[in-house]
């Protein structure tokens, strides 16, 4: 065996890599972060918004994308690409290649003279051919790395893009490089490529240009968009009023071959409609789908959002065909209602493309020798969710399966969890700790500011006068020393500000440039390289706000730079060094739950060498999973829960406490401090984070007859009839959504649709002769579940739908049980007598959730599930540092996924229990404790539990959890008395600003 | 003659009205240099107190800017307190004699560089027809006295 | 009264104007219509200032250098070649008719010729008629797309190509490839289309706001290609939506200043 | 750009009669009375002939009189006269590129002699468009630059060495780079040189010797030219030394002598595969070292890879001769031996070359012509001997001629090295890579940059007279500005607008005489002194960043729309 390896490759740069990485870089490992494209941010980048929040798409992803594009532990290797994978887990040897991009990354500053200047236009691939773009381009503009690379297609070869780049970073030789890595472990995370709509020629995609493809609906109503965010059709720029969304394009289609559900359309197509109406409210937004897939965290509560406050219309039907108007190049959607063909006339018709696997997948698979699945996707399986068929590779994201963006990251959680786990004893030992030399005490100095004014090549050179504004700061009081620079960020400059600091003992740095949001963190470094603390630059943003937005007026823009160098200096005199609090961290974990969710994040914690705490309140491990003893596939669902209970209950570092109770939490991140109850005694545990795992449990229904006749089953008792041998029965009725979509809990319970087509077939195995009727309001069989759906379907279970309006009537008159079904199609009541009635019965929260959730003060639901800190990006998080959630404490869920999620938790916690102390962002809130009159407003302001009430010297007053605190400032500007200060960001410092940006005087 | 140029303060949240204003540079979209911003981590960071200094000081507007409603906040929930904030410090404004119109919250994403540029020309434009702010010495007394 | 053409002649300093020197110590006569402008070099012949000169209401417009090969400035002649083979390109997509401009080759001694020269193109112009741009009632659609010429041929883009065909052309491109004359004027027609298009839909809004619809009737060309060049002429900061009336976004141009 | 104080133009124009030459045709009274009338015209008269003394004190006096600080004449063509006037301003005060001219006599009262009315009208128009550009003139100002009497020589072969003792001679200092470690070039490997069949060594020895001797001749062998900075007069000079120490010294003037290497035809007709397949050089080397051992057949082919139909497409001007000198000497050596040479067609031109030829024949040296498409091939037997197969087209049979000894007669070529040379000097090598001359008829030792020449085979195949005599020229132009000591150049210039100028490259590379270089900013900078005035740059650049002095854009346009009669906006 050769040694092992504390790096992991992660291919694939999209959200689930990204999610990957970050969280292996966090935990003490060196990330190759790979991605075939010259930038990271995969599909993600080219949404709109996301559902169910209506997030807006690059807000949430941007900052992540900056934290992998600067994290230290990260190496991005874009435009890779695999050749061949040796070595086994541990140790691999990866050979591949890098395209040339032939603009050199480190010399790049972004700044996009090239790509202006630039004569060829091309296809825009990320606007999805909506608009044009050069052959010098980033793919888009908060793009990371920020480098432009060159389309060698479409180049000519002119040379201009060499000839105007300052920075002189244009490389036309470069050429392809092998390069081989040598890592541990390896995260498959390339992602998805979308249905090519075209093959689907009846809908006309490709003839009629306002048939558009989902995606290209997504840039149409992005604010960057090719339409600057109007809605507008691509044939003549017309407002469209009417609009419809064609689901299942690609997807569920068995001509095509591509039996599953794409996951995620039903619910992209609703957001897109809510949109489009928020855009323009006069649209009418029609859906044609065939069943709607609303079945995730709070998706059903959107889901009647959009028909009732929005009103889009919903028409269940399939379309069959979509034909032209050639005069008007409106378009008539030819479907079916209740076996009657119609047609309707429509200005914009957007096909939901589904997912399939990525390009490129057969050598995908080769070079990493794994195996895929029927349809191209990643093997897996139910309780592996995250190893691929070769150990030391795992897989998450859209590539194991279609899923949406929450379960791609909670997966990219989970599989960095098991990358990780292998390499365990390696962590620490590639990632780089900097040197830096010891910090200047600058307290009692006055002022020294040193500015520093950026050309930007002709960037800001060429509409403001960047002398001038060096010969203008000079003049500003405390401003010891100022220069220009054609780039003030390349690396000859860092070395240059650091001279200067010695030279002229600046105490203050102050770089007037572009925007803070990316640069700040280097110059920072620059300056704390030189010793001085971190918190002591400011920086002006003289390009992206002022020399790029008025480029034809060069005196007021020249103005306009002055005054925001004045008012950005008269800040820098104020700035005081701050210190990162460190906190220490208790390296042991706390689960809560011992069902397959706690065990499997207990397991994955203890693997990466932690002790963990595990509490159950029962007397027994295993929730859930106890009752389950059929999974769509293969696996006995008992078999594995012995063996996981037996792996659990014989690691030593798992500390099992069955029957025990939580009494009590304190404490923040990496200091917690819980008593128990266990066996009748209070034990106290000390440890660094919580992992909810809480479970759900089965609703019992109190409709259809359920506990008066006994016949009437839930899905679970006939689960345990099936496994004893004891079901007989010549036909059965099963009624889907007892309990959920209805007004009291309207959301779905996901998991009841899978679980029935689960039984079902299972009656049919046993039995082939006996009837099997479902009764359902969607078949809600996402995924690749939706192959036993087919199967169902063909082994004559017969699926009937039934709505609101009509519920199945369930009596019970002289013995035999009597189900009253309306057919949809022939608008009769149907009459089944059934020997065994199954009702899916809802999943409902645990009634501890509250109980649990006011000692960790996390929120839940409406519905009383855990709510997560952003139910898109940070799915097992809670807004609490150190408190992390999976299973279906979360919300209801499959195996697979409360596994991915267990994982998943883990690989979060273990971001902050892998140190030993942690550093903490110094620039927050702190409480001047004379002024505190204890009102309490900031306590019930912030939504991090980062301030706490303590009495002091006899009076009540606050003081902020330094771990906690994420420097937001609502509570200082609420604070009643003004005892709340922020710090880097105090009212002293915001005041100078403003009075400087308006007055030339000084003021003081 | 030379035109009247209003000065107006624009407090800009990091995570979306910043990353905006960003990228309407990116984009190149011109709008009038009347605009000083001055960047805080999140809209609800803005203090009453900052908005009325920015008026006692010679502002002729000042614009907040934060990320949408209800959820796009950094911080979950800061554009909510921002809002309900400016919306009672308008009334406020009135009573010193400040048309509320000089006082603006509008919410601009990181995508939204266009929208950025609007909500400053359309700010500028409407300043202009004010004319300068009533006040520039008068609130003094009003808040420190 | 017969139509006398007005007719503005670029000459080199060396070859050309040398050459119509010598047509006149020689007294050969020509028609009178020639006015002459002297250059150094017949490269320097700024397309801007042609396309001026015709929407001016020049009846022609006759450049004249030194033969290849003879230029005294090396190669400031293949230059001139070059620019009014793009000129061309850009009147052919005008109404204006392309045979209003002319490149002749006379040396100092073609005395003769240059007379012979100058007598053909006025014969040339008298055929074609008066320009539809001279005198106080210019043809306004023609001027329209003139005027547009020029704007490309202001546009870097365009000038740039021009400037670096012959350069790519004779020593390949920057990848060492050899890159054809008909590669390149495949890629030039492309630009001059766009440009052309791109600038007639600026002024066009520039008069008034118009839709993609009525751009695309005013065009005679189809609504998706106007829309198109709409969406990156907003990008560029060019032109911005107005209002929108009805279901149509009206566009209007913005100032771009230098 | 030119500081200068705006002053309101007033512009005196002076119409010529030039005796009848324009008085018979053009009305000028009637024209000066129109002139009279242009904006900005503040005096005007007529003259029998202005180019008169009488003439040019009228203008010198209007200048003073009428306090004009703008100056039209409108007479015969300004090729020819416009010096004289200009001379006229600048004594009475007005910088000289304050004038302007209007001809409208060659191009006018000339040219329509028969139709007065239609010449008078243009006559109008003419000066018109004159006053036009005269109101937007600005004064120039010619700027003067010392010239460094010091001359770089690259290459220390025979031309270089030629050139450089000439210039010495005419009192120059002159540092000769040669990269081998040895002067002498390609002549030191040579052995007779044909007509006279002197050794090759002789000569040389004697001019390397005179060189070496020189006191005023630096002599850098092993070293190469890394940069060249500056213009003509001023050339800052980095060379290198083969310890990669370099040095910098300037120079007035630069000679590129840096000679030809033979084609080495590596798989063509058994060379580099047959060790009795040998070039004419080594053949040289052999005879020169008496090491020939004695051949039964030669068989010389000749156009081994020149004239070909692609490529080197050149004929390499000296192989015939060569070959056969080479012929002679073997039958002088072995009058036994039978040497054939294959050619395509013989190229013995000139005095004494011809003689040669049937010299050769009489000695029994066989020719055979053969044809490009059916060239010779080279066939080895089992025992190694040679056969060269060859269509003998008059006969119309392949003849198969037994050989020992195959000898290839190959171009001369351009180092691999020239392209750096040209693009460090900024001048241009043609398509056969040689370095290329300005002007093949007029100026063949010239290159479009001032200051620099060029001479010998770095020029074209040649041979030693033809070389040495290119080397005299040189030197002589050369010594040129060098003896001046000062130069005047061009006022009328190209400036850039640096703020415009977004630094694409496109005027650097367009311009034939390398005036434009980009600057540390990156913004393209015209060197003045260089420039030619041209426009070229100015009418591409796609910024439209740079001006041509004296003929800026506003300035035609203003011409052009004066012509039209219509003003500019």
């Amino acid at each position: 065996m050769k040694d092992k390896v504390g790096a992991v490759l992660v291919v694939g740069g999209g959200i689930a890599g990204i999610q990957a990485s970050l969280d292996l870089a966090d935990s003490g490992f060196k990330v190759y972060l790979l991605d075939e494209s010259p930038t990271i941010g995969g599909t993600m980048t080219q949404l709109d918004k996301t559902f169910p929040t209506n997030d807006c798409a690059m807000c949430i992803l941007a900052p992540k994308l900056v934290t992998a594009g600067r994290h230290p532990n990260i190496e991005l290797v874009m435009g890779g690409e695999i050749r061949s994978v040796e070595g086994e887990e541990g140790n691999f040897k990866v050979k591949l290649i890098r395209r040339p991009r032939r603009v050199n990354e480190e010399k790049c500053t972004g700044c996009g003279v090239c790509a202006q200047k630039c004569p060829v236009e091309a296809i825009d691939e990320f606007n999805q051919g909506l608009s044009e773009r050069c052959a010098i381009y980033v793919k888009y503009p908060q793009a990371v790395p920020l480098v432009f690379a060159i389309d060698r297609d479409k180049c000519i070869g002119c040379g201009t893009c060499q000839e105007v780049c300052k920075a002189g970073a244009i490389e036309y030789d470069e050429e392809e490089k092998e390069i081989v890595l040598n890592v541990g472990s390896i995260v498959l995370a390339p992602g998805f490529e979308e249905f090519d709509p075209s093959l689907k020629s009846e809908y006309g995609y490709g003839r009629y240009p306002n048939v558009i493809s989902s995606i290209e609906f997504e840039r149409i109503l992005s604010a960057s968009g090719p339409y600057g965010g109007m809605v507008l059709r691509p044939s003549d720029g017309e407002v469209p009023r009417r609009v419809a969304f064609i689901q299942c394009v690609g997807s569920r289609d068995a001509k095509l071959g591509n039996n599953y559900c794409s996951f995620a359309c039903c619910m992209y197509a609703i957001k897109e409609s809510i949109i489009a109406k928020e855009h323009n409210p006069d649209l009418q937004c029609t859906i044609f789908f065939m069943d709607m897939r609303a079945f995730g965290k709070e998706f059903d509560a959107y889901y009647s959002r959009a028909e009732e406050e929005y009103g889009v219309r919903f028409v269940r039907s399939r379309v069959s065909r979509v034909e032209e108007v050639p005069e008007s190049q409106n378009l008539i959607v030819r479907h079916v209602v209740e076996e009657e063909p119609k047609d309707e006339e429509f200005d914009l018709v957007v096909l939901s493309v589904g997912m399939r696997p990525p390009k490129g997948v057969e050598g995908l698979a080769k070079a990493f020798g794994i195996k895929l699945n029927k349809y191209n996707f990643c093997s897996t399986e139910t309780f592996s969710p995250l190893e691929t068929s070769r150990p030391g590779i795992y897989v998450c994201g859209t590539f194991a399966a279609p899923k949406d963006i929450p379960e791609s990251v909670a997966q990219a959680s989970g599989a960095a969890a098991k990358a990780a786990s292998i390499i365990a004893t390696e962590r620490g030992k590639l990632t780089v700790i900097k040197e830096l030399p010891s910090e200047i005490d600058v307290s009692g100095e006055e002022p020294r500011i040193g500015a520093f004014i950026c050309h930007c090549g002709i960037n800001i050179g060429g509409v403001v006068n960047v002398p001038e504004i060096v010969e203008y700061v000079k003049t500003l009081p405390n401003v010891v020393y100022a220069e220009e620079n054609l780039y003030t960020c390349s690396q000859d400059t860092q070395k240059r500000i650091r001279e200067k600091i010695k030279e002229h003992n600046l105490n203050r740095v102050v770089v007037a440039s572009c925007t803070p949001r990316t640069h700040e963190p280097l110059f920072r470094e620059t300056i704390r390289e030189a010793g001085l603390n971190i918190y002591l630059f400011e920086m002006s943003n003289i390009r992206d706000q002022c020399s790029w937005v008025h480029m034809h007026e060069h005196e007021k823009a020249t103005e306009k730079a002055k005054d925001l160098v004045r008012s950005i200096v008269a800040k820098a005199r104020l700035l005081k060094p701050l210190k990162k609090p460190m906190i220490n961290v208790v390296p042991v974990g706390l689960v809560i739950g011992g069902g397959l969710s706690g065990m499997t994040a207990a397991l994955e914690l203890a693997k990466q060498g932690f002790d963990v705490h595990l509490v159950e309140k029962e007397k027994e491990l295993g929730g859930n999973l106890r009752h389950i003893h059929y999974v769509l596939g293969s696996e006995d669902p008992q078999e594995r829960l012995s063996s996981i209970v037996k792996e659990v209950s014989e690691n030593e570092k798992i500390h099992v406490y069955l029957g025990a109770e939580i009494a009590n939490i304190e404490g923040y991140v990496g200091n917690f401090k819980t008593t128990l109850n266990h066996n009748g005694e209070k034990k106290e545990i000390d440890h660094g984070i919580v992992i909810v795992a809480t479970g759900a449990i089965e609703y019992k229904p109190t409709e259809y007859l359920y506990k008066e006749d006994e016949r009437v089953l839930t899905q679970r008792e006939l689960e345990e009839r099936l496994a004893k041998g004891e079901f007989n029965a010549k036909t059965v009725a099963m009624i889907q959504c007892v309990g959920s979509r209805n007004e009291e809990r309207p959301n779905c319970s996901r998991i009841c649709c899978v679980q029935a087509v689960k039984n079902a077939l299972k009656i049919k195995e046993l039995s082939s002769e006996t009837d099997v009727y479902v009764f359902y309001k969607d078949v809600r069989t996402y995924g690749l579940n939706e192959d036993y759906y087919r199967e169902a379907a063909s082994r004559g279970i017969l699926f009937i739908r039934y709505d609101d309006e009509n519920k199945p009537r369930v009596s019970r008159e002289n013995g035999p049980l009597k189900v009253l079904a309306m057919e949809p199609v022939l608008k009769t009541w149907l009459p089944i007598e059934p020997d065994l009635l199954v009702l899916s019965a809802a999943t409902i929260p645990n009634p501890d959730n509250q109980r649990i959730s006011e000692m960790l003060k996390v929120p839940l639901t409406k519905d009383g599930f855990f709510l997560e800190a952003h139910m898109k990006l940070r799915p097992i998080d809670f807004a609490t540092e150190g408190v992390f959630l999976c299973g279906l404490a979360h919300s209801p869920k499959l195996i697979e996924e409360s596994i991915s999620q267990a994982c998943g938790a883990a690989a979060r916690a273990i971001t902050i229990l892998s140190k030993k102390a942690l550093e903490v962002e110094g620039a927050i809130a702190s409480v001047n404790e004379d002024l505190c009159s204890g009102c309490r407003i900031c306590e019930a302001l912030c939504e991090y539990g980062a301030i706490k009430m303590e009495g002091k010297d006899g009076k009540l007053v606050s003081t902020v959890l330094e771990a906690l605190c994420k420097g937001c400032g609502v509570c200082g500007s609420s604070c009643p008395t003004g005892a709340i200060s922020m710090l880097h960001f105090t009212d002293d410092e915001i005041l100078a600003q403003v009075r400087a940006a308006l007055r030339e005087k000084k003021h003081d | 003659m030379t035109e009247f140029e209003p000065k107006i303060v624009g407090f800009l949240c990091n995570w979306c009205a910043y990353a905006g204003a960003d990228l309407a540079g990116v984009s190149r979209i011109q709008y009038p240099p009347n605009i000083r911003i001055v960047r805080v981590m999140c809209s609800g960071r803005v203090d009453p107190v900052f908005i009325l200094e920015a008026f006692r000081s010679g502002a002729d507007g000042v614009l907040v800017a934060g990320c949408h409603l209800p959820s796009d906040c950094h911080y979950i929930s800061g554009n909510f307190k921002a809002h309900r904030r400016i919306m009672m410090l308008k009334k406020l404004l009135l009573q010193f004699g400040i048309e509320p119109e000089r006082l603006r919250i509008e919410w601009v994403s990181a995508s939204e560089g266009d929208k950025f540029a609007t909500v400053i020309k359309d700010m500028t434009e409407e300043i202009k027809k004010l004319g300068p702010s009533p006040l520039k010495v008068q609130v003094e007394g009003l808040i420190y006295g | 009264m017969t139509f006398e053409p007005r007719i503005v002649g670029f000459l080199c300093n060396w070859c050309s104007y040398a050459g119509a020197d010598l047509a006149g110590v020689s007294r050969i006569s020509y028609p009178t219509n020639i006015r002459i402008i002297r250059l150094m070099c017949s490269g320097r012949v700024e397309p801007v200032i042609v396309l001026e000169t015709l929407a001016q209401g020049a009846d022609g417009v006759l450049v004249m250098g030194c033969h290849i090969g003879d230029c005294h400035y090396i190669s400031g002649n293949l230059y001139a070649e070059r620019k009014i083979n793009v000129l061309k390109k850009l009147l052919a997509r005008t109404s204006l008719e392309v045979g209003r401009l002319r490149l002749e080759w006379v040396s100092a001694s073609e005395g003769g010729r240059f007379a012979e020269l100058v007598k053909d193109f006025v014969e040339q112009i008298k055929a074609l008629g008066p320009s539809p741009l001279a005198g106080d009632k210019p043809d306004k659609n023609i001027l329209a797309g003139v005027l547009a010429a020029k704007a490309a041929a202001e546009d870097f883009r365009l000038r740039l190509l021009v400037g670096r065909e012959k350069t790519m052309i004779d020593d390949g491109n920057v990848y060492g490839e050899k890159v054809s004359e008909e590669e390149l004027d495949k890629i030039l027609n492309e630009v001059i289309d766009t440009e052309f298009v791109r600038n007639r839909i600026y002024l066009l809004v520039k008069e008034k706001p118009l839709s993609v619809k009525e751009l695309s009737e005013r065009l005679d060309l189809d609504s998706k290609t106007v829309l198109r060049h709409v969406v990156v002429m907003r990008r560029r900061g060019l032109i911005t939506v107005d209002r929108v009336e009805g279901t149509s976004p009206l566009y209007t141009a913005l100032e771009v200043g230098r | 750009m030119e500081s200068m104080e705006e002053e309101t133009p007033r512009i005196g124009v002076f119409v010529c009669h030039c005796g009848i030459n324009i008085g018979g045709v053009v009305n000028v009274p009637e024209v000066v009375e129109y002139a009279k009338k242009l904006p900005c015209v503040v005096y005007a008269e007529e003259n029998l002939y202005t180019c008169s003394s009488e003439g040019i004190s009228k203008i010198k006096e209007g200048i003073a009189k009428y306090n004009l600080n703008r100056v039209i004449v409108a007479s015969c063509t300004p090729r020819t006269h416009e010096p004289l006037f200009r001379g006229a301003c600048e004594e009475a005060g007005v910088n000289k590129y304050l004038f302007e001219m209007a001809n409208i006599r060659d191009q006018c009262s000339w040219a329509h002699m028969h139709e007065p009315e239609g010449a008078t009208e243009k006559a109008k128009d003419l000066v018109r468009m004159a006053v036009a550009k005269s109101r937007l003139l600005k004064p120039l100002e010619e700027p003067e630059i010392d010239v460094t009497p010091s001359a770089l020589v690259i290459g220390g072969g025979i031309s270089g060495m030629t050139a450089a003792l000439c210039l010495s001679n005419q009192g120059f200092k002159v540092h000769i780079v040669e990269k081998e470690p040895e002067l002498g070039g390609m002549l030191g490997h040579l052995y007779k040189l044909y007509p006279t069949m002197q050794d090759a060594s002789e000569s040389l020895n004697h001019v390397v010797n005179s060189v070496k001797s020189n006191k005023s001749i630096e002599v850098l062998t092993s070293t190469v030219v890394k940069q060249v900075k500056g213009f003509i007069g001023n050339f800052e000079v980095t060379v290198q030394k083969a310890n990669d120490e370099t040095a910098n010294f300037e120079a007035g003037t630069i000679i590129v002598a840096t000679g030809a290497p033979i084609f080495e035809p590596v798989g063509m007709y058994g060379y580099g595969e047959y060790d009795n397949v040998i070039t004419q050089l080594r053949l040289e080397q052999l005879l020169k070292d008496g090491q020939l051992k004695k051949p039964e057949s030669v068989v010389m082919i000749q156009c081994v890879g020149a004239r070909e139909k692609e490529g080197r497409t050149y004929c390499s001007r000296i192989c015939c001769m060569t070959a056969i000198k080479n012929a002679l000497l073997i039958k002088d050596l072995h009058p036994d031996t039978d040497v054939y040479i294959l050619f395509r067609e013989l190229q013995t031109y000139g005095k004494h070359y011809e003689e040669h030829y049937r010299t050769a024949q009489d000695k029994g040296v066989k020719f055979v012509k053969y044809l490009q498409e059916k060239s010779p091939r080279v066939v080895s037997g089992k025992n190694g001997e040679l056969t060269v197969n060859v269509y003998h087209a008059l006969l119309n049979e392949e003849l198969k001629i037994g050989s020992d000894l195959v000898v290839l007669s190959t171009p001369l070529i351009q180092h691999e090295d020239a392209r750096e040379l040209s693009q460090i000097l900024k001048v241009p090598l043609g398509p056969d890579g040689f370095f290329f001359e300005v002007h093949v008829k007029l100026r063949p030792i010239d290159f479009a940059t001032d200051g620099i020449y060029v001479c010998g085979t770095a020029h074209s195949p040649k041979d030693t007279p033809e070389s040495v005599s290119q080397a005299f020229g040189v030197a002589s132009r050369a010594a040129i500005p060098m003896a001046l000591k000062r130069l005047r150049t061009e006022a009328i210039t190209a400036v850039v607008h640096e703020n415009l100028c977004s630094g694409c490259g496109t005027c650097v590379k367009l311009c034939p005489y390398g005036a434009i270089e980009k600057d540390e900013k990156g913004v393209a900078r015209v060197t003045e002194v260089v420039c030619k005035g041209c426009g070229v740059c100015a009418a591409t650049c796609p910024e439209r960043a740079i001006e041509m002095r004296h003929f800026t854009s506003e300035q035609v346009m203003a011409q052009a729309l004066a012509a039209l009669g219509r003003t500019s906006a």
